[in-house]
């Protein structure tokens, strides 16, 4: 696969923050899980918006107005193509991954999770991927249920098999966004839908960072967000199956979701503007086009290839470092480029504190997946997290500014 | 800009519609309207020996979708139903001169097309399988 | 007032797109009910976080995250000013304000309509707060009553006291963005408070265009839109009284809405990030504070003057013009700067298009209030709204176009 | 960048806190925790004769957190309720070099004076006015 290797250095090139100095050093940005860097064709695409064809859409009959719908619309086709849906009427474009999944649970889950039902998320999931279950359970009397993991940071695949049956929904990350575990979905979307269950995968950690497609994942609904894969923030994607989504009420109400209004009656708009209410975030939208372009001019199993490779080098460096704790599966294929750990002489946060005067910024706490956190009895972790611009002389930067830990924290 | 839009043979219809009609004793008919803008058709069409032996239509709202219907009704003329169940947008837009309609007004334009295919849909299917 | 008057040429040297040419020409643009057009301060603020100090925020210890979290909570403070709230608290950002109007629907809606309970609107509202209720009213069996206009396009106030007594609710919207129409909002509020039934503002078309104070109008809840007043897309806000909100159950979950989270509980974090769920829309939000601040130092005031003094202008060129029907108060000081008409010979579309091919942009159709178009009679309208950029010049080119419409159609 | 966060005196009195220990019969005790990174701080307080008499603390988290706490004890001795129910949070953080924290550490600065006030209030209406 050598002839896809990914050129970090262009990609490098591409990313203007990163030719910044921070403390007269470049920025050493290793919190990817938690939002990534943008190129300068995602930004540019800003500012080419708003400088030559700033509309409104769908609705406006001029020249501006028009191109701007076109490029909307275009961004819809992007994302279909990228994730391998069958239909832009799947795409329903939200503000983020977070609202994607209450989507569903207010609509979909509102309509069809019952008493006595069971709803069965992981132990890894993001409160995101959590609460909205969590609330809606004890709405609805229904059940949640967790599938736990095993030593190794990987799903206990037997714990779901056992609790499969009879499930009514099936809602589970691609990846955790802390131990960096990449959860077999398609095994378990086949075995689920089996049983009749509904199956929703969370791809906030797996969409920028691996193929994604949802055809054959299997999934019934599939969530991510722009602003972790090269986009601007305010987007993100719901992929619902169009059978179901033609079936659901719609969500929020008002603006572009309506076919018609009579002082008593409403009807609404076809597939996917039923799930778009108000003015949409057209110039970012328009702007995540460029995101998605470049993302597939790299190619997706190049950025794989790449995180894989600088995934495995920080884990050695980091394991030579010695005194840490590093969580999450060993083997790399089963393991996104996210390495969540912790240090004896220091809490997370006064890592993540001094590593910042070196210019590495890295996060620490509990990265949104408290309960994660309980089961494997942590107060909190500091994490590193990788993407396509990242360089193994950036681990190197990572591991000394931990040595400086050491030296200013160490009792 | 729409400087496309308003061909001659648009503005011709427009002004002058073809068929401009409703017929007393029709085979089929069916009205649809677009409910962003109130574009609004009425077609009733009159099928003889398998053809369209006769066609009106009434409507109102924007240039484009009273042209296209009256152009429509033109283009519709004695084909046989099974022509008409194949008739795809490109023949009407393409009838009406190819304007360099934008993502809003093609649906103005499609208006009539989608209407004849509501009522013609039903009308075959309740005639069986053409023999 | 002399010395307030607004440098108009100067803004319009602010806002890049006015330097664009289309067709030859530069864009009369009076399609401001639908979107504004932004200032270069507000395009560059875009371009300054994603090259600068990109990062997700509120829980980031390393330095861009700090500087994020605090320029995201500087514009919550700036709109706080902007609308006369009390406190940062009260200030939610949501998507836009059909979203915030949502919002409300959804939780404070939810847990506060019941069965026989009056919902008073207007029949000048807008589908995003008219649908929400309607929803909400057939799904709680309440009842949804609508407050009528006069003759002249002003709300009929002696309809509104009738309804008012023992009404659960009044969602009003503060100007109309089809008839224009000023709707007297604090005397309202007064009203309807003193019967103890709950006021939301629909301020989308007021904010814009004049001071607007929500403790001086006594509402308990004001929705406004970003994109509408010189910022960008994706960003609206929800002002709500602290007391009403803290009683709120939350919205979306996930993310930073949350405090705490365990397998089968979790708590909601303090207000206002209690109804802000998952990544927030940053560079957006960030860049709306150098639209306030835009605002403000032209003064709301000065904008307001300058919009009747277009609005003027424009009026007596259009009947001057002839044949043409204007629609809502002749009244300018009950006017803001929206001119809905229509024109004997042409569809509303069809005037659109046209003047589209001469650079000038104005909408037609609904405008999102078909039940108002339908208490008229109306199968749509053409539609020119002004911003503090629109110049006397630029409604001349509108009048000079419909001459090209009346030429080209007239039959 | 933070540069100005590990003062030496921060890190004097996180490598070594003052008063690290539970009193056996406080007057009044309080925890809290920081929900978003798990800091955690015990505090409990001797008052007689209406001051302070003796305090202890015991906590985990990061060092600013446990430094503040250890700072806060020495900080508050011998003062009278009333004092302690004025102080704000400009005190402690002088006391602490006044470090130059952001937007979100400043929270695990102000953990232990918000503990403080949890168990003061209570203690001090329980007590009714002073006289
Ligand atoms: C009166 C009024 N309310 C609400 C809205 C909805 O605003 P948005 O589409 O930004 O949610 C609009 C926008 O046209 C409006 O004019
Ligand atoms: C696994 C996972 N799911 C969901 C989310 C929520 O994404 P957003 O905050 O963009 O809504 C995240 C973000 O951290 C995540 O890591």
């Amino acid at each position: 696969m050598e002839a896809l290797a990914l050129d970090v250095e262009k990609v490098g090139a591409d990313v203007p923050i990163f030719s910044k100095l921070f403390n007269g050093k470049t920025l050493a940005y290793l919190d990817n899980a938690a939002t990534s860097q943008k190129p300068k064709q995602v930004i540019e695409a800003l500012t080419d918006f708003y400088e030559g064809y700033n509309s409104n859409i769908h609705r406006g009959v001029y020249e501006i107005s028009e191109r701007a719908t076109e490029e909307y619309e275009r961004t819809r086709e992007a994302v279909r193509g990228f994730i391998g849906a069958g239909s832009t009427e799947e795409i329903v474009f939200t503000r983020n991954a977070t609202e994607s999944i209450n989507l569903v649970a207010r609509t979909w889950g509102e309509s069809n999770v019952r008493e006595g039902d069971r709803v069965l998320i992981s132990v890894l999931e993001h409160h995101s991927n959590l609460v909205p279950w969590q609330v809606l359970c004890q709405a609805k009397h229904a059940k949640l249920e967790y599938i736990g993991i095993k030593g190794d940071g990987t799903l206990d695949m037997d714990d779901f098999k056992e609790k499969a049956g009879g499930a009514r929904l099936l809602a589970v990350t691609q990846a955790s966004n802390v131990l960096g575990t990449i959860v077999p979905v398609k095994e378990m979307a086949r075995i689920a839908r089996r049983e009749g269950c509904t199956v929703l995968v969370d791809g906030a950690q797996s969409a920028p960072h691996m193929k994604v497609d949802v055809n054959d994942m299997g999934c019934d609904f599939f969530a991510l967000s722009s602003h972790k894969m090269l986009g601007p923030t305010g987007v993100g994607v719901l992929y619902g199956r169009k059978d179901i989504l033609e079936a659901m009420p719609p969500f929020n109400l008002g603006g572009d979701m309506i076919s018609e209004v009579h002082s008593c009656s409403a009807s609404w708009n076809e597939l996917p503007w039923k799930f778009e209410a108000g003015t949409s975030n057209v110039a970012d939208v328009i702007a995540f086009y460029h995101a998605i372009s470049y993302l597939e001019r790299m190619s997706m199993e190049s950025v794989r290839e790449h995180e894989m490779r600088i995934t495995d080098y920080a884990m050695d460096r980091l394991r030579e470092f010695g005194g840490l704790h590093l969580y999450g599966p060993a083997d790399l294929s089963k393991r996104a480029g996210i390495i969540a750990f912790t240090m004896d002489d220091a809490h997370p946060h006064d890592i993540a504190a001094v590593l910042d005067r070196e210019a590495v910024a890295i996060r620490s706490g509990y990265h949104c997946a408290q309960p994660l956190h309980e089961s494997l009895s942590l107060g909190g972790t500091a994490r590193a997290s990788f993407y396509l611009y990242n360089t193994e002389a950036e681990v190197d930067r990572l591991v000394a500014a931990l040595g400086k830990v050491r030296e200013v924290l160490g009792r | 800009m729409s400087d496309e839009v308003y061909k001659e043979i648009i503005l011709d219809h427009y002004k002058n519609p073809h068929n401009f009609r409703q017929l007393a004793e029709p085979s089929f008919k069916a009205d649809d309207s677009n409910p962003l803008c109130g574009d609004h058709i009425e077609l009733s069409v009159k099928v003889a020996d398998g053809r369209v032996s006769e066609v009106g239509f009434i409507g109102k709202g924007c240039a484009i979708s009273q042209a296209a219907a009256s152009i429509l009704t033109d283009l519709i003329q004695g084909k046989t139903l099974d022509e008409l169940k194949g008739m795809e947008k490109e023949q009407l837009l393409e009838a009406m001169g190819n304007p360099d309609l934008g993502p809003v007004r093609i649906k103005c334009a499609l208006l009539s097309l989608k209407t004849l295919k509501l009522g013609l849909y039903p009308y075959m299917s309740a005639r069986g399988p053409t023999p």
